[in-house]
């Protein structure tokens, strides 16, 4: 954690879990594991936020709304697939009504399996999470340096504008 | 061991709402409507509790009877009948708050009104989707199953 | 002015750890009425009884929501065994009363917190989850999960606890039963929280009654509907009345829930106390044959377990009626006349919990 | 609040220890009994697949030709019944936590078995 410069805020939203890696979620933020020493906020808005915690499975009627939090945020971002269900769907994944693991909709870029999770995992999760979106940060920065009329820009303006 | 005394008693499509009103005048509570098929029947079961009494009315029906809501008698059966329309496609007429067939959006529609729903693992609908931009996906390497495609991704990854 | 504005609630809403979604019809700053529309949840694991063993589904039964967790699987365990007349030794019964209050206490303290940040009072959710996580920890060594427990199975428990460690379990007790009794003291008596929830949120004896409320939601509005009291598992042979507060609103919700964390620290210290020795499980033959409504009381209330077993080792039906599904009409009720402000404080005065209510 | 009792709170604050644990500078809290993630002992292993007709979450796959245990870390949900149903105590529970992965990282955990052996003994028997 040293090498941390900035403080990443994160957005949590629960996609059809049962609660357990919810409240687990909520529980880092909590005195016992308490994350906000490392400068890490849970906020409420997307557009505030670095990175986003999905916990649950993707079913056919939050497809959508977990796609529009993620085209929200501003995009050097991270994902992170919180408990069995979010990263493959876990015992649900068998139902109806479940899709699969978060990564059928967005590209997430760390699991952090466990039914139901333990903070310290979260916790474990959120610092490599911190590690890909630095290198996504240089990586973003070299680009908006080197290009004019790059993509990143116009991507930076869709943002701005949803 | 501790077991409940439960008494079903079988009611018809025509003496239904009589007689929830008979057990709403009596003082019961409406506990829950929950109905399951088997075979061609779908059996609706109204429970009702009064002082931790637990009966039980019983509704069996054939595909495509049209039910009379409760709900004018006991307005929270709302939220149940929306539900047994959604997931078994029991019609269900004159509900007072008629979500028709929104309350719960599912990919399969009537899923428990189908035999068993297979859902193969092996062909999700989306995987194709946004395979590019995720790489290579955990979720979608069917590598517990050996026999179907490792041997593709682990090319690409290699590649 | 009084022109009709729909103001769309949720599913993703700082205030809501869960998605739910709800139309506000607003006039003005008067909520006239609120359409609520689930689903997002929705998992439709009751037929996943279709491919597991009825002794496998255990598993899945206890992931039907990540706080009750304990309570569903006593619930579905409960109507495996009075369908198959398993006699579940006496032990296993005072083990799961054990787990079952520690895991409304685990409830309560996370709803407390929960209500006291959707008043803004962000130290006192500080607090209560604090006090969460010593619940926790017992819940831990002795069960080895936190919150998704997997102790229960069909025919008594997986794990048991030695009676020196049911001794430091009281003792530990003991020692929080004082920060849970300054906590309830800031909840009954500081002024923003009454402030907050008293009047706010009303729900008349007989509109509870007939919406169908259960648990604290009933307990609140002066309906004395506890299921403990039918006597299953060892709440049979222990002593507790069930808390009734006449207030119906939100206050007294809060109240109620407050004191059953006391209630509930009385009730584990007397099963811990009158523990009989023995074993822990049956041995289960043969498939289940019949049909049986399995009751029990949730930390948000009356919780039905509905099996239905024609002797195959795959049950045919599993129906799960969970008490928060049962308390979404009256808080439609709730909002009805309620200020837009005050809508995140009522819609966590029932406790809901969607992934319960939608399965 | 009264002056006394708050004044009381404070000192009570000033002197206690703090509830945060400093994870991941602290180690993190273990209890023995925590339910973490699945091992194997491979040698014991029959492959007779019990544990993975009993896996509520299919993680584990037995292939009895191959002789290869396998078991997807991200379907995996930590529930013991591998090793309960397991004939042979080969499987084992830890209370270890696995690590997160980052997305393309290799999920799947095999265990090879060792070839077997009771033909050449058999061979042998027959021999002498």
């Amino acid at each position: 954690m040293s090498g941390l410069t900035k403080s990443p805020w994160i957005i949590h939203y629960d996609a059809s879990s049962c609660n357990g890696c919810d409240i687990e979620v909520l529980a880092c933020l909590t005195p016992l594991y308490d994350v906000e020493r490392f400068g890490i906020l849970n906020t409420g808005n997307p557009k505030h936020a670095d990175i986003f915690v999905v916990t649950g499975s993707v079913n056919e009627q939050n497809r959508q709304v977990i796609k529009n939090i993620y085209d929200q945020m501003p995009k050097p971002n991270v994902v992170i697939g919180v408990g069995i269900c979010a990263c493959s769907g876990g015992v649900f994944k068998e139902c109806y009504n479940v899709a699969g693991g978060v990564g059928q909709v967005i590209p997430v870029d760390v699991y952090v399996p466990g039914c139901s999770v333990r903070p310290e995992q979260i916790i474990d999760g959120v610092v490599k999470a911190l590690g890909i979106l630095e290198e996504k940060r240089a990586a973003f920065a070299a680009e908006s340096k080197k290009g004019t009329d790059t993509g990143a820009n116009a991507d930076a303006k869709k943002d701005g504008g949803n | 061991m501790h077991k409940e005394e439960q008494t079903i008693t079988e009611v018809g499509v025509d003496n239904l709402v009589s007689e929830v009103s008979k057990m709403y005048d009596e003082g019961y509570r409406l506990v829950q409507i929950g109905c399951g098929k088997y075979d061609d029947i779908f059996e609706i079961n109204y429970s009702f509790d009064k002082d931790c009494k637990f009966v039980n009315l019983r509704l069996k029906i054939t595909e495509g009877v049209v039910v009379p809501s409760i709900t004018g008698v006991y307005l929270c059966a709302f939220i149940y009948e929306n539900e047994i329309h959604d997931l078994f496609g029991v019609s269900i007429k004159d509900i007072a708050i008629d979500f028709k067939g929104n309350l719960i959006r599912t990919s399969v529609k009537n899923p428990f009104n189908t035999p068993t729903v297979t859902k193969v693992k092996a062909a999700k609908p989306a995987k194709s989707e946004n395979a590019a931009a995720a790489g290579a996906k955990p979720d979608v390497k069917s590598d517990a199953k050996p026999d179907t495609k490792p041997d593709a991704e682990k090319k690409k990854e290699e590649a | 002015m009084a022109g009709r504005i729909v103001v769309p609630f949720g599913p993703q809403h700082p205030v809501l750890p869960e998605p739910i979604h709800l139309d506000l019809v607003l006039e003005d700053e008067r909520v006239v009425e609120a359409i609520p529309s689930i689903g997002y949840v929705h998992r439709g694991l009751e037929k996943l009884v279709e491919k597991r063993d009825f002794k496998d589904f255990v598993y899945i039964a206890e992931r039907i929501c990540g706080i009750c967790s304990f309570t569903h699987s006593v619930g579905y365990c409960k109507a495996i065994e009075a369908i198959m007349d398993l006699q579940v030794p006496e032990r296993a019964q005072y083990l799961r009363t054990i787990w079952s209050e520690y895991s409304r206490l685990h409830s309560h303290l996370l709803w407390l917190g929960l209500y006291a940040d959707a008043m803004g009072f962000e130290n006192l959710f500080m607090n209560a989850w604090r006090i969460r996580e010593t619940i926790l920890d017992a819940m831990e060594e002795t069960t080895g999960g936190r919150v998704i427990q997997g102790v229960c199975k069909v025919g008594g428990v997986r794990r048991d606890i030695s009676d020196a460690k049911l001794k430091e379990m009281t003792a530990k007790l003991d020692s929080i039963g004082g920060e849970i009794e300054d906590l309830c003291h800031v909840f009954f008596d500081d002024a923003s929280v009454k402030h907050r929830s008293v009047g706010v949120g009303m729900l008349s004896k007989e509109d509870a009654h007939k919406l169908g409320a259960v648990g604290p939601v009933a307990k609140g509005s002066g309906i004395a509907l506890d299921l403990r009291q039918t006597g299953y598992s060892a709440y049979g042979s222990l002593d507790f009345k069930p808390i009734v507060e006449t207030g119906c609103d939100c206050y007294s919700r809060c109240i109620v829930r407050a004191k059953e964390l006391a209630q509930s620290v009385d009730l584990i210290k007397q099963a811990a106390a009158n523990i009989p020795a023995g074993d822990i499980e049956v041995k289960v033959k043969g498939n289940p044959d019949g049909e049986y409504f399995s009751r029990v009381e949730q930390p948000r209330g009356e919780c039905i377990h509905y099996v239905k077993a024609n002797g195959s080792k795959n049950i045919l039906r599993e129906r799960v009626r969970t008490p928060s599904s049962a308390n979404i009409p009256p808080l439609v009720k709730m909002l009805e006349g309620c200020q837009m402000a005050d809508v995140p404080v009522i819609v966590l005065s029932i406790d809901p919990c969607i992934g319960c209510a939608e399965r | 609040m009264g002056l006394f009792s708050m004044t009381k709170t404070v000192l009570k604050s000033l002197f206690k220890k703090p509830a945060t644990i400093r994870y991941p500078a602290e180690p993190a809290k273990r209890f023995e009994g925590t339910r973490g993630q699945m091992e194997i002992d491979i040698d014991k292993c029959i492959f007779c697949g019990l544990c993975s007709k009993h896996c509520p979450a299919d993680a584990i796959t037995v292939n009895k030709n191959e002789r290869t245990w396998s078991i997807n870390r991200l379907w995996c949900i930590c529930c013991n019944s591998c090793a309960e149903n397991c004939n042979k105590d080969a499987i084992y529970q830890t209370n270890v936590y696995h690590a997160p992965i980052v997305a393309g990282e290799t999920d799947v955990d095999v265990y090879q078995g060792k070839p077997v052996e009771e033909k050449p003994a058999a061979a042998e028997e027959k021999a002498a």
